[in-house]
């Protein structure tokens, strides 16, 4: 597979090592009151879904940023490429 | 006073070999200091490059070069760079700590890696076998950088001439990146 | 013996003669004759013997899609099996061997099993060999796997090497038969960058085995000029002798190319390249395989597919027999009749399926339109064929047309599916190829010339037009369309004799009926249960055959019956190639520490961990046993100073206003208010609780940390930290770069550590307890100004320091440092004696992280602040994972101190049996303690710490040791930790 | 009809027309006692053991393709019991030694051949690592022997013990571990429940669950309604997108395995033989092709396809422990894809639906598992409760905090 990396361009994804789903970017407040059943949740349940997913990858051999990718899990596609850090802020991280 | 001082040792021991259409040689003295942007601190970085180096601020997968041009900018990753200049003694992070000020986080990297030059006209041949970058000269030419793996080990690569390439790989795997090139340069020249 | 069969033309240069032996018999060919065309000239038609009946078998095709000719090539270690005969060119001095039977090819004993074949149809063995039970593996399963496998490898290690490469295109053209040349000039002229690979070693494809013009010249000649003009384009890459074997996702294919296959010997060279060539567009042009008729003892030597015997004929100059008949269904079976005619074999019969007129005149051969052949007759090879009109026709070589299926394998890799055309009576392309595939030519269902050329010319734009370059392919070439009409026709139902579909594997139109009936119908269930096309030649000439069979049985048609998936690799590729370098040695790297090379010098054993070699210990001479020297270097250690290099160790320089903040959020334990100068321990756990690693970490600076985390977890623990810091906490100003390469670092341990160090620390800088206490660190200078990190810290729980120099020096301190310490009686310890200290210490490493513990398993369960966030805090408080009799991290001792502990043994209760239910937990590590002169280990029970001073078993089934152990604490020695704060 | 070898005899002399069907080509009824999602391996060996060991012979197997479709009809064929944890342990040595009475109980010769699986050491801790797993097996009553260096080059002296890169310093033996036909495990199975009553429904796709009051009361199918007093769900490389039908999210990710087989060889391997130190397992089949495979693709798919850096990878291993393989010939390859679940693990429990049975997780171990898979689930479906070897197999177990993670990873599937 390739991935096309905004910064980089087109990268082998044997640059990359794999993490899973996207929403692992959204881990619990560990002072919420159901802090003990968001983090099953966050960490344990996953959409998995057969189309588009949105998922975590790391590019360990190159430029060790960790990357947003949405790819179709059938055909193996991939739609958008996006750097993790902006994706976590602009879902509102670090407020 | 200790009645010991310490000697360095290149890690291939300033390897230098030339074969028919490629030379391939240890770059000893090379000093490699790694910059961090801090958060909200890429404008006075920008400005101490400038002032201090004459340099502008590599884009990612891209170099800079000093007004001297002695230092070059490696672009890493989007916040941080490598500055490469030859120095040979182990303080180059002064070097540079003294021209950037503290407006950016600076961690020595010159024993991290060692530089490898792979010239001659049969090169990108050399490189096809072991490097999966495509190295066409319009498209990866003076002036980029780029950091991929090859035969399992992490190096960065940049063009320093038409048909050079510097190769920086990780100094404790060294001896096996050299053995790949080498065997490459045997497989396809030798 | 002369070339009987040899006849005029063809492309082999005659000026040449190569000698080849075949099952020992000398014999003479030319250069450009494959192995099979020069058996064939030699008159040579048997190759073979088939999988499961050991039938006589010959040549059947002239391409990568045959079945029976697979031969051993070379021998010794260069012992090659199941070559196929048909694509293995020629060489002076080859050497190739039948496989496949026992006695000679001709008379091969296991030939009798053809005479029990009613007993072995599709699938007996599910049915039989039950009872009784006990035969299966004493009787039945030994004969069965005896007679497993056609070819043989020699067992030794292949004595070639092999290379991977990369390769980058716009175009990839895969196959230079008329559509690819047309599709590579086209893009070629047009400036773009262009790879052209055909598995032959000419290019030309059908134009080689025709006789064919295009722009008023030969064919063959035609497809030299344009390798001629190719080759002098910059922007294209020829390769023959390279088969595209796969089309991988994004554009990416893989290739192998062949390179001293048709040589004597690789003279140090690869013997193959496996390439992985990324192309943004590619035309797949791979052409089309003829397919047989299936009837009665069609598979006798002699028995041919047309189009290979016209290959043969016209390409190679040899012809397949002296009188040669034809059976077709279509209009290419005439034109073997033409062109073997032509060059003067006599054409006996042209049988044609379809009613009509004969489609040409050919000098004295009967013709029977509409007419079938039922059998034929012949021992090793058919001397006549049976017509089912009752009439015997003499022939010594029986060239049979089916049609044509379209080479559709690469389009399906990504598990596209062919659509059916009812005009060929065979699959094409549908309509989900790989993504940036075209298909041209034959392969695509063009099956004549000039829709190849043109096809080519047309898929080869429409790329260039996608990827913004503009087409300029020069003038359109000039050639004709053939006659190529079909009508289907699958098998002869009058033939009573077995109907051979799947040659290799001795799969007949019975079996598949078989099949059938016995409710095995989907094409799945049929190719897995009659074995059909699960032979090396995965089928190509005959899974068309089986469903048509089968459409026949269930009354469907053949595109409702099913098709087949393709999959990598089109042809079988060479293991060898596949791993290229990575063998041996060369397998993976070796990372080596700044004192690797001192250490040879000493004589050092080494030991992998990870990528890394480190000494394990340093033998002196006069030690016989390892246990000696490590036992030495302990003591020699706790007794007055040792030395090691402990560089393995991953280092992170961390940096930043937020990296206090940052690690007291990555670490179970506080850092926020760790002063500068100090280390401290840290445990960091997994998000799901469970320890992930452990160090140290010191302040070096109000921003500015560095990390140490375990050998094997450098690149994890690293990985995880960009993870928190770009995904997590994006807020934090935090950076990280690695310095495991850049520092060398050594532990300096023992009661004289000090001592030692004082020697080499530059004097202005003061390491006495009183300034310089346990974990404390500084940068300093060492041996007049080199610039050095000192922590101290002890992993061997004496006086213990670790300094650090740039990685440069560090072979330079290993040797200074044993210099300065020879009054100390320095030794330098491995890290067998590491292991050793740590577990005399009680302190967890590989075994006891085993990322199935946690911080309370450890014993650390109070290190996990609840004051603050980080990872892992929430669900380690999950209630399964805090249960009263969870296990903990304890010490343990033989009672019967002269035993030895194994590590691995299980803790059951004294009086109780050895089984599941009683298991109390595991030791984890052992050693013997020189200090305490006896077997120690550390390991995991429940309720570990409430235990102590409690006798339980240890069992060690897979060791046949059963001892009594006595559980106490981890800390062997130095309880308090006078030692290390000397 | 049973088959035995004088069966085989008379109908060879009979020109082999006697042969009966394996199966029926049954049309679905409007409803049964139990439907069961998939006819792959596990579900056939649910409704077969659901029909010979409990009575309930009421039962439907439902299939989107033909039967034997899923991973049993693409796997690399091993069998073995060497887990290290006890709440898989006793499970897998069940599953053993069903294995070793299956082709008696189900009348059809599987080929469970017990050639014996050896997984090679490479280091002290690895070595030590198999000893504790060694000691676990044999306390769960499987057999385990614990080899040094010289034992593995007596049974396999053909590896490289001379040039490695990573040394082989022993080795755990399995002696009962081998390979079976996969795909006469499925036939099989599918037979025997045939016989026993089972309808077998093949190309017929569940598109959706009849519920009722959040009970579950059949399928909705590309056949139309079925009901049933209970479903079983046994789909595993696709049980997310079948249970997200059910409205459920599940501690699973789908990836792709990839398996390999060469061309075949006159016998060469004693029996399985993995690789410690790098991605390779490999047996050689009774037609003489080496059977291997390696590590998954690692990324999430649902395309029964893989890629080539996995398959370079694979081959990488074994020329690095057996470099006599050399010179043969990769044949084909395949994809799989995986219900990977979030500690490696898997489950067999009763989801929170009423009526709703889950079997799934198995991560690339299924087809071992077929047999006690099948009649766990069996038992879990005929009696409510779970077999006493599957009990840890819930659903809910990471809530709790029991993972049952053999390699320590933790909760990330493509580790497993």
């Amino acid at each position: 597979m390739i991935i096309n990396h905004p910064l980089l361009g087109p990268r082998d994804a044997q640059e990359f090592t794999y993490l899973g789903d996207a929403s692992l970017i959204d881990r619990p407040d560990w002072q919420d009151e159901n802090a003990a059943e968001k983090f099953h949740d966050y960490l344990y349940i996953r959409d998995n879904p057969a189309g588009q997913h949105r998922e975590l990858w790391y590019h360990e051999q190159g430029d060790r940023s960790w990357l947003v990718v949405t790819r179709d899990t059938l055909t193996h596609e991939i739609t958008n490429v996006e750097l993790a850090r902006d994706v976590a802020i602009a879902g509102g991280r670090g407020r | 006073m200790s009645e010991y001082t310490l000697t360095a040792q290149p890690a291939l021991g300033g390897y230098q070999e030339t074969f028919e259409g490629v030379s391939l040689e240890e770059q000893t003295g090379l000093a490699i200091v790694s910059i961090a942007t801090p958060i909200g601190g890429e404008d006075a970085l920008v400005k101490a490059l400038k002032d201090g180096y004459g340099a502008a601020l590599p884009k990612t997968g891209e170099v800079s070069l000093s007004k001297d041009g002695q230092t070059r900018f490696l672009g890493m990753a989007r916040d941080q760079m490598f500055a490469i200049f030859d120095h040979t003694e182990p303080d180059a992070v002064d070097i540079v700590g003294g021209k950037l000020k503290d407006v950016a986080y600076l961690t020595s990297q010159s024993d991290n890696w060692v530089g490898l030059r792979l010239s001659g006209s049969k090169s990108r041949d050399v490189l096809e076998r072991i490097c999966p970058l495509d190295l066409e000269p319009s498209r990866f030419a003076e002036g980029k950088v780029a950091r991929t793996s090859m035969e399992h080990m992490g190096v960065i690569i940049l063009p320093d001439g038409a048909d050079s390439f510097l190769l920086i790989t990780a100094s404790s795997s060294a001896a096996s990146f050299l053995h790949a090139v080498e065997t490459s340069i045997q497989n396809v020249v030798g | 013996m002369t070339q009987t069969n040899r006849i005029s033309g063809g492309l082999v240069d005659r000026s040449k003669t190569l000698n080849f032996t075949f099952n020992g018999k000398n014999l003479q060919g030319h250069p450009g004759d494959t192995l099979a065309s020069a058996l064939l000239a030699n008159g040579q038609r048997m190759m073979g013997r088939s999988f499961k009946y050991h039938r006589p078998r010959g040549v059947l095709t002239a391409g990568s899609e045959e079945p029976n000719a697979l031969v051993q090539l070379r021998a010794g270690a260069h012992q090659e099996p199941n070559t196929r005969a048909t694509v293995a060119e020629l060489f002076d001095g080859l050497a190739a061997t039948s496989q496949n039977h026992r006695g000679s090819l001709e008379t091969d004993l296991m030939e009798v099993t053809d005479l029990f074949s009613r007993f072995l149809s599709a699938g007996f063995y599910y049915k039989t060999f039950m009872w009784p039970k006990s035969f299966w593996e004493k009787v039945y399963e030994p004969i069965i796997r005896h007679s497993a496998g056609l070819g043989r490898l020699s067992g030794q290690e292949d004595p070639d090497i092999y290379d991977k490469g990369f390769l980058h295109c716009d175009l990839l053209v895969i196959g230079g038969g008329p559509a690819g040349l047309s599709a590579a000039l086209t893009a070629g002229r047009s400036g773009a960058r262009v790879i052209l690979a055909d598995e032959d070693f000419l290019f030309g494809g059908r134009l080689n085995a025709e006789t064919f013009e295009v722009d008023a010249m030969p064919g063959s000649d035609w497809a030299e000029r344009a390798r001629a003009e190719l080759t002098a384009m910059d922007n294209v890459r020829l390769m023959t002798r390279t088969t595209v074997y796969g089309a991988y996702d994004h554009g990416i294919y893989g290739a192998l190319e062949r390179m001293t296959d048709h040589l004597p010997t690789s003279s140090g060279k690869p013997r193959q390249i496996l390439w992985r060539i990324y192309s943004k567009r590619a035309v797949l042009c791979a052409g089309a395989t003829e397919r047989p008729i299936a009837f009665g003892n069609n598979d006798r030597p002699g028995v041919m597919l047309a189009g290979a015997v016209r290959a043969y004929a016209n390409r190679w100059a040899a012809a397949p027999g002296k009188r040669v008949a034809v059976f077709t269904n279509n209009d290419d079976g005439w034109r073997t009749a033409s062109d073997l005619s032509r060059a003067g074999v006599t054409i006996s019969a042209i049988i044609d399926s379809r009613d009509g007129e004969p489609r040409a005149q050919i000098p004295g051969a009967t013709v029977a339109m509409g007419g079938r052949v039922m059998d034929t007759c012949g021992r090793k090879g058919i001397r006549s064929i049976k017509l089912v009109d009752g009439r015997t026709i003499d022939a010594d070589c029986l060239a049979v047309s089916g049609g044509w299926n379209p080479n559709v394998h690469l389009t399906g890799h990504q598990r596209g599916r062919p659509a059916w055309r009812e005009d060929l009576a065979a699959f094409v392309p549908g309509e989900d190829l790989p993504a940036g595939m075209a298909v041209a030519g034959a392969a695509n269902g063009a099956l004549t010339l000039a829709a190849a050329l043109s096809e080519g010319r047309a898929a080869s734009e429409k790329a260039l037009n996608d990827l913004g370059i503009s087409p300029n392919g020069g003038d359109m070439v000039k050639a004709e369309d053939e006659a190529a009409d079909i009508t289907a026709f699958w098998h002869v139902g009058e033939s009573k004799a077995r109907a051979w579909l799947d040659q290799q594997n001795d799969v007949t139109a019975k079996d598949v009926k078989l099949a059938h009936r016995e409710s095995y119908r989907s094409v799945e269930h049929l190719k897995r249960y009659t074995t059909l096309g699960m032979a090396t030649d995965q089928g190509k000439t005959a899974n068309m055959l089986a469903l048509a069979i089968m459409a026949e049985c269930t009354g469907k048609t053949i595109p409702e019956t099913g098709t087949t998936i393709f999959r990598p690799p089109y042809t079988p590729i060479a293991m060898g190639a596949l791993a290229g370098r990575a063998r041996g040695k060369d397998f993976r790297p070796y990372r080596l520490t700044p004192s690797h090379k001192w250490a040879e010098e000493q004589g050092a054993v080494f030991v992998t961990t990870g990528m890394w070699l480190r000494a394990q210990w340093f033998p002196r001479p006069d030690e016989t046993h390892w246990r000696e020297s490590v036992d030495r270097e302990v003591a020699g250690t706790r007794g007055s100073v040792g030395v090691c290099d402990v560089t393995t160790l991953g280092k992170i320089d961390i940096q930043g206003r937020d990296a206090a903040e940052f690690l007291n959020k990555l670490y179970v334990n506080g850092f926020a208010k760790l002063a500068v100068g100090k280390v401290r321990y840290g445990l960091m756990l997994r998000e799901d609780g469970m320890a992930m690693d452990d160090g140290t970490t010191a302040r070096l600076g109000e921003h500015h940390f560095v990390m140490t985390t375990t050998t094997a977890n450098a690149g994890p623990v690293f990985r995880h930290m960009e993870f928190c810091r770009q995904c997590l906490w994006p807020e934090l100003d935090v950076n990280l770069i690695s310095t495991t390469d850049g520092w060398a670092q050594f532990a300096v341990a023992g009661p004289n550590a000090r001592k030692l160090l004082q020697k080499v620390v530059d004097p202005e800088h003061d390491i006495t307890n009183e300034a310089f206490p346990f974990m404390a660190c500084a940068e300093l200078t060492i041996c007049g100004g080199t610039k050095a990190r000192l922590f101290r810290i002890s992993f061997s729980g004496e006086l213990a320091f670790e300094i650090a120099v740039p990685a440069r020096y560090g072979d330079s301190l290993m040797r200074v440092l044993m210099a300065v310490g020879e009054e100390f009686d320095v030794v330098p310890y491995g890290t067998e004696a590491l292991g050793v200290m740590r577990i005399e210490k009680g302190h967890a490493a590989g075994n006891e992280l085993t990322g199935q513990t946690s911080a309370a398993n450890l014993g650390m369960g109070r290190m996990v602040s609840k004051k603050k966030d980080c990872i892992g805090n929430t669900l380690s408080e999950r209630p399964d994972l805090n249960r009263d009799d969870g296990l903990r991290l304890v010490g343990f001792k033989p009672v019967n101190r002269v035993e030895t502990l194994t590590s691995g043994a299980h803790f059951i209760a004294l009086g109780k049996s050895a089984v599941m239910d009683n298991d109390e937990g595991w030791m984890s590590s052992v050693t013997f303690s020189p200090e305490l002169g006896h077997s120690i280990g550390i390991g995991f029970i429940k309720q570990g710490s409430e235990r102590l001073g409690e006798v339980v078993r240890a069992v060690d089934l897979v060791r046949g040791k059963d001892i009594e152990v006595e559980i106490v604490s981890a800390h062997f020695i130095d309880p308090e930790g006078e030692r290390l704060r000397v | 009809m049973s088959y035995s070898g004088w069966k085989v005899i008379w109908q060879g002399l009979t020109g082999n027309t006697g042969w009966k069907p394996a199966w029926r080509e049954p049309d679905p009824k409007a409803a049964y006692d139990v439907i069961i999602v998939g006819a792959g391996g596990h579900g056939l060996a649910a409704a077969y053991y659901l029909a010979k060991e409990f009575g309930v012979t009421n039962v439907a197997v439902i299939e989107k393709g033909w039967l034997g479709s899923g991973n049993v009809g693409r796997n690399t064929t091993i069998v073995r019991s060497n887990y290290l944890l006890p709440g898989n342990e006793p499970f897998y040595e069940f599953s053993m030694k069903l294995w070793e009475g299956l082709e008696q109980d189900f009348n059809y010769n599987a080929m469970v051949s017990q050639r014996g699986i050896l997984n090679l050491s490479h280091s002290d801790p690895q070595r030590d690592a198999f000893a504790r797993r060694g000691n676990s097996m044999r306390l769960a009553g499987a057999d385990a022997v614990l080899l040094d260096a010289d034992g593995v080059r007596q049974m396999c002296p053909f590896l490289d013990f001379e040039n490695a890169r990573f040394p082989i310093t022993g080795g755990i033996w399995q002696p009962r571990g081998g390979t079976v036909r996969h795909d006469a495990v499925a036939w099989g199975y599918a037979r025997g429940a045939d016989m026993r009553g089972v309808d077998i429904i093949q190309n017929c796709e569940v598109t959706g669950f009849i519920m009722d009051k959040g009970v579950c009361m059949g399928v909705e199918t590309s056949r139309g309604d079925i009901r049933a007093k209970k479903v079983g769900v046994a789909v595993a490389g696709s049980s997310g997108r079948v249970m997200a039908k059910a409205g459920m999210r599940l501690p699973i990710e789908s990836h792709v395995l990839q398996a390999f087989v060469t061309e075949g060889l006159k016998p060469l391997l004693p029996g399985v033989i993995t690789f410690g130190a790098g991605h390779f397992y490999v047996s050689q089949s009774d037609k003489g092709g080496l059977v291997f495979g390696g590590d998954i693709d690692g990324y999430n798919t649902y395309a029964q396809r893989g890629n080539l850096p996995v398959v370079e990878d694979v081959c990488e291993g074994g020329m690095a422990i057996m470099p006599m393989i050399g010179r043969t010939r990769l044949l084909r390859s395949w994809g799989g894809i995986m219900d990977m679940s979030m500690d490696g693990s898997p489950y067999i429990d009763k989801t929170h639906i009423d009526g709703l049975y889950f079997n799934g997780g198995w991560c690339y171990g299924g087809f071992k598992a077929t047999p006690a898979s099948g009649f766990c689930f069996a038992h879990l479906l005929a009696r409510d409760e779970p077999h006493p070897t599957a009990t840890e197999y819930r659903l809910n177990r990471f809530r709790r905090g029991t993972m049952i993670d053999e390699k320590g990873v933790g909760a990330q599937p493509n580790l497993h």
